[in-house]
């Protein structure tokens, strides 16, 4: 529950860390080539310390920026023989990144505001009729749709129980041996990770129909909850045992 | 006449998806008398009766529908001639993509994987040259392959082949929502 | 004036379901010089903007296109049952803007502008096809580089890249902010 709502509170508040930090120096009106490191360190240490939660995998990306504030107020306060050049501020590399970060924000506002406009125009949907039934709709396409295409139709390859064995540095029989022995150690496997590990798309592809071989022989187990979800797979006993 | 009742029965028939019925234009607008909406229907169905107009409101199929008029028929068929020239069908993109990760392949393979004939879209795809003719297979009856070309190459963005999305990347990008809600549940 | 011109030109955009470039019209109108097809279609879309009307012409995404007017979107979305067309999240539309600015653009250098891991965005950004994959960046591990769709134009009716906030327009709002605030601490 506490990560959900603590995710929330990212989402709707601050989008990140730089966007945290963004709001305190406008808060105290601060200068933003010219942050006094201390100052807005402690003030963002002190939001993070009053969120009662902070989920650290949510919001890993703020406490390394506080790691960050830190890093660069030790830095300052270091005795130097010399003063700093321009360039050595310690503070350079973050007030680049604010500087930029904030005409981001700046540009999403003007597109917010075109958006809105645009969401009170409807245009038509459907084909016109023509005297004569069109083609099937014509989409331009992108590289990842001919991937996504691509993977897909392997999918439904797979459901289909068909075999397609192409190039003969795969062996079927290895690879269901190979994925036995997986089982044997793992008892259960997690066939996507299983599948992403093959190094050549032959491979994952030959790897696919060992699956299926395995489950059409009764040998194993797989489910899959939902497209595009991993397909999980146990070694089939006498009384096979679900976790 | 109540003001505008004219103007949002046209935008109502313009967005619909199926041809327009008289009682779904009065469903919708129900703080205007039904034959208030008839009279303004019929209004707008003769301005666009009017000369000089290359689209009509028809009734058809119950409702009231957008066409393009009968006598600019020539000049849409040639548009959309122009326009789909450049795009790929579904089964255009799911044969590119089979003969993308699968070159050399020849056509009984592509078909076999599809599970249809494919001969007609290899030949759409040859046309667009995003494939071509690389030689015959030394197999049974000498099928010719296939290769994508060059300007597929360029059409997709890529330098090479090598730079084809890898499965590991695509179930990557299309797997993101899983960690999410493992983590979530977590 | 060639009769009929401007009635072709209306039927086109409107068989059109993207905005259709003058590009496009000049290419299937051989026959009729480009200056009087230029010159038809200001008239078509000056009808268009007479009073009374529930549809208009708007130029977006490149071309042109048939919408309804703004006037009547309560009407529409009453008629079709939406409340609200969705809005791109705030980490969407940061996201977005960042690739629209920055492409072509890799993911890991996405989540470094933002500071924060923009898979699952990038992922949801793909599925709404604002942004597509269009290649490898020529760098260590060969990342998969975005850039925005036509889509993306049309969803901020924006004709081309160029028509982005500039960075004048930009500098310009974060100066009056700093007087703002001048003036509320002084």
């Amino acid at each position: 529950m506490e990560t959900t709502e603590s995710y929330q509170v990212r989402l709707e508040i601050f989008e990140g860390p730089l966007d945290l930090l963004l709001f305190l120096i406008r808060k105290k009106k601060i200068d933003i080539q010219n942050i006094p490191i201390a100052v807005i360190a402690r003030e963002y240490l002190d939001y993070l310390n009053r969120k009662e939660q902070i989920n650290l995998d949510r919001e890993a990306e703020f406490v390394l920026m506080a790691a960050l504030l830190i890093h660069i107020k030790s830095q300052m306060l270091l005795p130097r023989e010399e003063p700093l050049l321009e360039g050595e501020d310690p503070r350079r590399f973050l007030v680049n990144q604010l500087v930029e970060y904030q005409k981001i924000k700046v540009a999403c506002a003007l597109l917010k505001e075109r958006e809105e406009e645009q969401l009170a125009l409807w245009t038509r949907e459907t084909l016109p009729l023509l005297p004569k039934p069109g083609e099937p709709d014509l989409a331009e396409v992108s590289l990842f749709d001919l991937a996504e295409t691509f993977f897909l139709l392997m999918k439904r390859k797979e459901k289909e129980n068909f075999r397609v064995v192409r190039g003969k540095s795969y062996s079927l029989e290895e690879k269901m041996k190979d994925i036995i022995g997986a089982l044997e150690r793992e008892k259960v496997l997690d066939f996507l990770e299983y599948f992403s590990r093959q190094e050549t798309l032959e491979g994952a592809i030959v790897s696919f129909f060992s699956l299926l071989e395995l489950i059409r022989a009764r040998l194993v187990i797989a489910i899959q909850e939902q497209l595009f979800q991993t397909i999980k797979v146990w070694l089939r006993r006498e009384s096979p045992v679900r976790p | 006449m109540a003001p505008g009742l004219k103007e949002v029965i046209e935008a109502l028939v313009f967005v619909s998806l199926e041809p327009l019925s008289l009682e779904k234009i009065k469903e919708t607008l129900t703080d205007h008398p039904p034959d208030e909406i008839e009279k303004n229907l019929r209004e707008l169905i003769g301005d666009y009766q009017a000369p000089g107009r290359g689209i009509s409101i028809i009734q058809s199929g119950g409702g009231y529908v957008f066409t393009t008029r009968r006598e600019f028929d020539p000049w849409v068929r040639r548009f959309l001639k122009i326009d789909r020239k450049s795009k790929l069908t579904p089964a255009s993109l799911e044969t590119l993509s089979i003969i993308a990760y699968h070159q050399p392949i020849t056509l009984s393979e592509i078909s076999a994987l599809r599970n249809v004939d494919s001969s007609y879209t290899v030949k759409t795809l040859l046309e667009k040259r995003l494939i071509k003719i690389t030689g015959r297979k030394k197999s049974p009856g000498n099928p010719l392959i296939y290769r994508t070309t060059d300007r597929f190459l360029t059409t997709f963005g890529l330098n090479s082949l090598d730079e084809l999305p890898t499965e590991e990347e695509i179930a990557r990008i299309l797997g993101e929502d899983k960690t999410d809600e493992e983590k979530e549940s977590s």
